[in-house]
């Protein structure tokens, strides 16, 4: 159990992302980059922007996914390591926003992946972000421990065991 | 080493955004490039036709979130032209000062990104964070940080008041400052300049015929700039320099971005000095006349062009734009012969691209059949009609 | 040398019949916990903290908290482990554990202070800097067979990086054996105090020649071009995640500790005088150094880097040498 | 040759205090004309869609509250928070409010309901 609650800690505080844009129109990424700058600096907690899919543990995606990405944005999801976690930037990867009819838009990132963590704006402003990245690293400690709990409960023997594994 | 392969983008952290460039390799060495756009292609234009002239103007800002006001003053100036609106006075200084506050805030980010692509972290740094001070200007100013927000047709949508004018005041001398450091300083860095000098060169007849535009053509001494050469919202009144430099080459596009963010400094003095009173708006009708107009404005990365038809309905008849980047983009295919791998990320940054502006439909090729398929404007209306 | 080993290996058991016993237990001890493994890998991941929270001072922002290395370990160690298809398995499972070893291998030699290495020997120098190069091949090897052109072109560019500073570096560490007229480190260390002030200039040559290709070696900026992030996403280590990239970091973490100890070790008086106080504190300043390196400067092109080392670097670690021979007489 | 140029500038850096602001517990103060979350006040409403109309993100969906007319509600997954909707209200119903972190695990947690008429409404 304490080695669970270790390894849920670890996962919370050492967040690595990479950024994926899926169609946006540049203002998203822009804020998700101020995210990194003296004044916002995330790496307070411990996140790191990383280049390569395989050593993220979050996904920040933005933009509205247009037909033509689809098909690599699920590519880089994919490549990402286990457990993952997505959280969508802009009210374009939420639902398209303004661009929810144009006939190469496919809609939010929720239309192609499970997003854990909807950030609103247009663009969000950074501090927004990192409120929207507080939370989902929230999730990623309380999915963690409720695993632990739940392969506690299942090596104990127990009969049924009413937890949600996500 | 034998021949390879290597892909950057369309994720890639020299790209922030999504685009595809495979380079063939011999060794370091870049034979040959082949770039595919379109990622970002999201169908504004066509969109635009679906959305009342109001409701086109937010389309049209979200073309780019870096020039976000350049595109709506462009599209603004097209509609007003073909319904005779006048622009009060006021709202087209405060035009130009958001002009200007956005032309500071995008050669400061690109200077930063030049950095961060040349491995120089903390000038990434150091120039987001002296951007910030911009950027909340404009957020006093308009209520967003980036996307302002601040045009509609006929006018701006917010006042400036004496709050907002003191604050700009104090944000400029700082700014000031910093902008003298970045070119006394930071651009004196010799492994810095090392990794711009004589990079991504082009000369000025190479610029001229690939018609390149912006810091990118000044950079090579063609001395243009829209807002001496066709002025619109409130340059013909304003004194100010156009920077050019003669090297064509990255430290010169660097050079030039850094003067322009001086001359911007003291466009944005003389506006709040003379900032003239009265209205900001004029009301506009929701149905615009037929008619036709073309507008051009000087964004950051030079000349944007917007065409707008109205056929008298509440509706845009056709939009189409021509963006900066795609008009710079030979630039980057033809100095990106023989170079070495390092410096493919900054010769791609070197234009300051942003692709988002520049996705446009122009051929599909399908994969696994070969098949090309090439559509024209009337296809893709008749295709996605809706 | 050999003897003094054993004498330190004994002071744990006076009765010679549980000595042997005492002997592996205290062997054992010394590999694995201090200074042995546990304490590299600590110290590796603590000298990355203050890498990290200088760089980040340095930008004018907070920077990560002190835990932060431990806990990036931590949870690579909880990651899913994927092998892309294309990089060869076996090479992808085993050579994260081996460049680790290796490293930890190297550190074993180098004396933390007062506490003489746990492997002390004449000529234990040459061992380290064999050990430090076989870690480059390893980290050569990891990037060709992970399947990924940016893990090729990484792997080539380490290896040609390689070929630019690893002379400059041994010949810098060569002036100071020469100056000290031997080629234990331990020995070194101890003659390098007492003779100090005599070799300033030479020190110093040395010194800066040193620090510049440590900061080669271990792939920092500016001469991060085997890594370099806008060009070849994470070159070798691209591929890599999971066990395998908590692995590698660790290895890396360790040879920062190795070359960082080895130059304070060698340059600096404290680790002699305080023991393994001073050995932190010297590490610690060593870092620094390395950081305000790191930030203030952009990355060289691979070409420039061979180009700089060649011209610049080499001689002026010549310039070293023959002063130390001439000073020696 | 001037390598490290900017050294004193970083050096200086270190020992002042961080331009960082320590975001959850201290905040970037927002400006006065943020635009953040839009709101209506639904006793000023008169239920004339106008806004609903002006939206370029069709984010406005004008609900049956149980009112004689239906009201707008909004949608922030969508709103691109440009504002339009406040100016287009001909009684300045609708204003945005400087409430910018919104962020949400479910998009059923970003629709606003200023006033519920029991269940059936909000459904
Ligand atoms: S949400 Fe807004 S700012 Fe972000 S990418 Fe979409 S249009 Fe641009
Ligand atoms: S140019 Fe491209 S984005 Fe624009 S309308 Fe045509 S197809 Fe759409
Ligand atoms: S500028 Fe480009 S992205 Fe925008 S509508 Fe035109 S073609 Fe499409
Ligand atoms: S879009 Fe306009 S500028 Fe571009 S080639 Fe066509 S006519 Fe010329
Ligand atoms: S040139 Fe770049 S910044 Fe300007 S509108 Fe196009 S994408 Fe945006
Ligand atoms: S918008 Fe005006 S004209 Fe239209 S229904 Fe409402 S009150 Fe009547
Ligand atoms: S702020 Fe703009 S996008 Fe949001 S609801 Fe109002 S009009 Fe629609
Ligand atoms: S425009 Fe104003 S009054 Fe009309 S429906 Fe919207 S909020 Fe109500």
């Amino acid at each position: 159990m304490m080695l669970e609650k270790i390894i849920a800690l670890s996962r919370k505080s050492s967040p690595w992302v990479a950024h994926f844009n899926s169609g946006g129109c540049n203002a998203c990424d822009i804020e998700v980059m101020a995210t990194l700058t003296p004044r916002f600096d995330v790496e307070r907690f411990g996140i790191q922007l990383k280049g390569s899919p395989r050593h993220a543990d979050i996904l920040i995606c933005t933009g509205p996914v247009t037909a033509q990405i689809r098909e690599r944005l699920l590519r880089v999801y994919h490549q990402m390591p286990a457990p993952k976690y997505i959280v969508a930037v802009g009210s374009c990867a939420l639902s398209g926003g303004v661009f929810h009819d144009c006939y190469n838009v496919l809609g939010g990132v929720d239309r192609v992946l499970p997003v854990d963590v909807y950030v609103p704006g247009c663009p969000p402003r950074p501090d927004a972000i990192i409120a929207g990245i507080v939370k989902v690293l929230q999730k990623m400690e309380s999915d963690a421990l409720e695993l632990a709990d739940y392969r506690q409960a299942s090596a104990a023997g127990g009969g049924t065991t009413h937890v949600h594994l996500q | 080493m034998s021949d390879m392969e290597i892909p950057v983008g369309p994720q890639h952290p020299a790209l922030k955004e999504p685009e595809s460039f495979r380079f063939e390799l011999e060794g370091e060495i870049v034979k040959s490039v082949d770039i595919r756009l379109g990622y970002v292609h999201r169908g504004i234009e066509r969109a635009c036709q679906d959305r009342t002239w109001i409701q086109a103007v937010y389309l049209i800002e979200r073309i780019c979130g870096i020039c976000s006001h350049s595109h709506t003053t462009c599209f603004c100036q097209a509609v007003e032209d073909i319904a005779g609106l006048e622009v009060p006075r006021r709202a087209r200084y405060i035009r130009s000062l958001i002009g200007e506050m956005e032309r500071i805030h995008s050669h400061l980010l690109w200077l930063g990104l030049a950095g961060h692509e040349v491995g120089f972290d903390t000038l990434f740094m150091y120039a987001w964070r002296d951007r910030e001070v911009i950027l909340d200007a404009l957020e006093a100013i308009s209520g967003n940080r980036v996307n302002y927000g601040m045009n509609t047709i006929g006018g701006v949508r917010r006042d400036l008041s004496d709050r907002d004018v003191e604050e700009l005041r104090s944000a400029i001398r700082i700014l000031e400052e910093r902008a003298g450091y970045y070119t006394d300083i930071a651009l004196e860095e010799s492994t810095f300049r090392g990794r711009l000098e004589g990079v991504g060169k082009i000369t000025k007849q190479q610029a001229i015929d690939l018609g390149t535009v912006g810091p990118t053509a000044r950079a090579a001494g063609v001395n243009v700039d829209l807002r001496r050469d066709d002025p619109y919202a409130a340059y013909g009144e304003i004194p100010f320099n156009v920077v050019t430099a003669e090297d064509g080459d990255l430290l010169a596009a660097a050079q030039v971005r850094l003067g322009e963010i001086r001359e911007s400094i003291r466009i944005m003095k003389y506006i709040l000095d003379n900032l003239p009173d009265g209205p900001i708006a004029v009301k506009a009708p929701r149905r615009i006349p037929p008619g036709e107009a073309c507008s051009r404005y000087e964004a950051p990365r030079g000349e944007d062009i917007h065409y707008v038809r109205s056929s008298g309905g509440d509706k845009p008849d056709r939009v189409k734009v021509r963006a900066p980047t795609l008009a710079n983009l030979n630039a980057v295919a033809e100095s990106m012969k023989g170079v070495r791998v390092a410096d493919i990320p900054i010769i791609i940054a070197g234009i300051d691209p942003c692709f988002s502006c520049t996705d446009r439909l122009v051929r599909l090729q399908d994969r696994t059949s070969g098949r090309v398929e090439v559509l024209r404007w009337q296809d893709l209306s008749r295709r996605y009609r809706r | 040398m050999l003897l003094e080993k054993r004498r330190l290996a004994f002071t744990g058991s006076t009765d010679p019949e549980n000595g042997f016993d005492m002997t592996v237990i205290n062997d054992l001890f010394k590999i694995l916990v201090f200074p042995g493994f546990l304490f590299v890998v600590n110290l590796g991941l603590f000298l990355e903290w203050v890498d990290r929270k200088i760089y980040a001072r340095l930008q004018n922002r907070i920077g990560p908290p002190w835990y932060q290395p431990w806990l990036d370990v931590l949870k690579l160690f909880s990651k899913e482990d994927v092998i892309p298809e294309g990089a060869s398995s076996f090479m992808f499972t085993w050579l994260p554990v081996f460049y680790l070893a290796v490293t930890v291998t190297a550190f074993l030699c180098i004396p933390v202070g007062a506490y003489a290495a746990v492997y002390s020997f004449p000529g234990d120098l040459i061992v380290v800097l064999f050990l430090l190069t076989l870690a480059t091949i390893i980290l050569f090897l990891l990037g060709w067979y992970s399947g990924s052109p940016f893990g090729r072109v990484g792997a080539v560019r380490a290896v040609t990086q390689f070929l630019a500073y690893e002379v400059p570096l041994v010949a810098a560490l060569l002036t100071q054996a020469l100056l000290a007229d031997s080629w234990s480190i331990s020995l070194v260390m101890a003659r390098t105090t007492v003779g100090f002030p005599r070799f300033v200039g030479v020190h110093l040559i040395a010194l800066a020649v040193a620090l510049i290709s440590l900061q080669g070696k271990l792939l920092r900026v500016p001469f991060d071009a085997p890594e370099a992030e806008t060009e070849i996403v994470a070159g070798p280590l691209t591929e890599y995640t999971g066990r395998r990239l908590a692995f590698i970091r660790l290895a890396e973490r360790t040879e920062m500790a190795v070359g960082v100890g080895l130059v304070s070790d060698l340059f600096l008086p404290f680790p002699a005088r305080l023991g393994v106080f001073g050995f932190v504190i010297s590490t610690i300043l060593v870092t620094f150094v390395l950081s305000v390196l790191r930030a203030s400067v952009a990355r060289f092109r691979i070409e420039d880097t061979t180009v700089l080392a060649w011209k610049y670097i080499l001689p002026f670690s010549a310039l070293g040498m023959v002063l130390a021979i001439i000073v020696r007489g | 040759m001037a390598v490290a140029r900017m050294l004193p500038e970083l050096i200086r850096s270190l020992f002042q205090r961080p331009a960082t602001i320590r975001y959850p517990l201290e905040r970037v103060p927002a400006p006065k004309g943020l635009r953040g979350k839009p709101v209506c006040d639904y006793s000023l409403c008169t239920g004339c869609r106008m806004c609903s109309r002006d939206c370029p993100a069709a984010a406005i969906e004008m609900r049956d509250t149980g009112e004689r007319t239906p009201r707008p509600v909004f949608h922030y997954d969508r709103c691109a928070f440009c504002g339009q909707c406040a100016d287009t209200c001909p009684k300045k119903a609708i204003s945005l409010t400087s409430d910018y972190e919104l962020s949400a695990f479910s998009k059923d947690d970003l629709v606003s309901l200023e006033r519920r008429h029991g269940e059936s409404a909000a459904g």
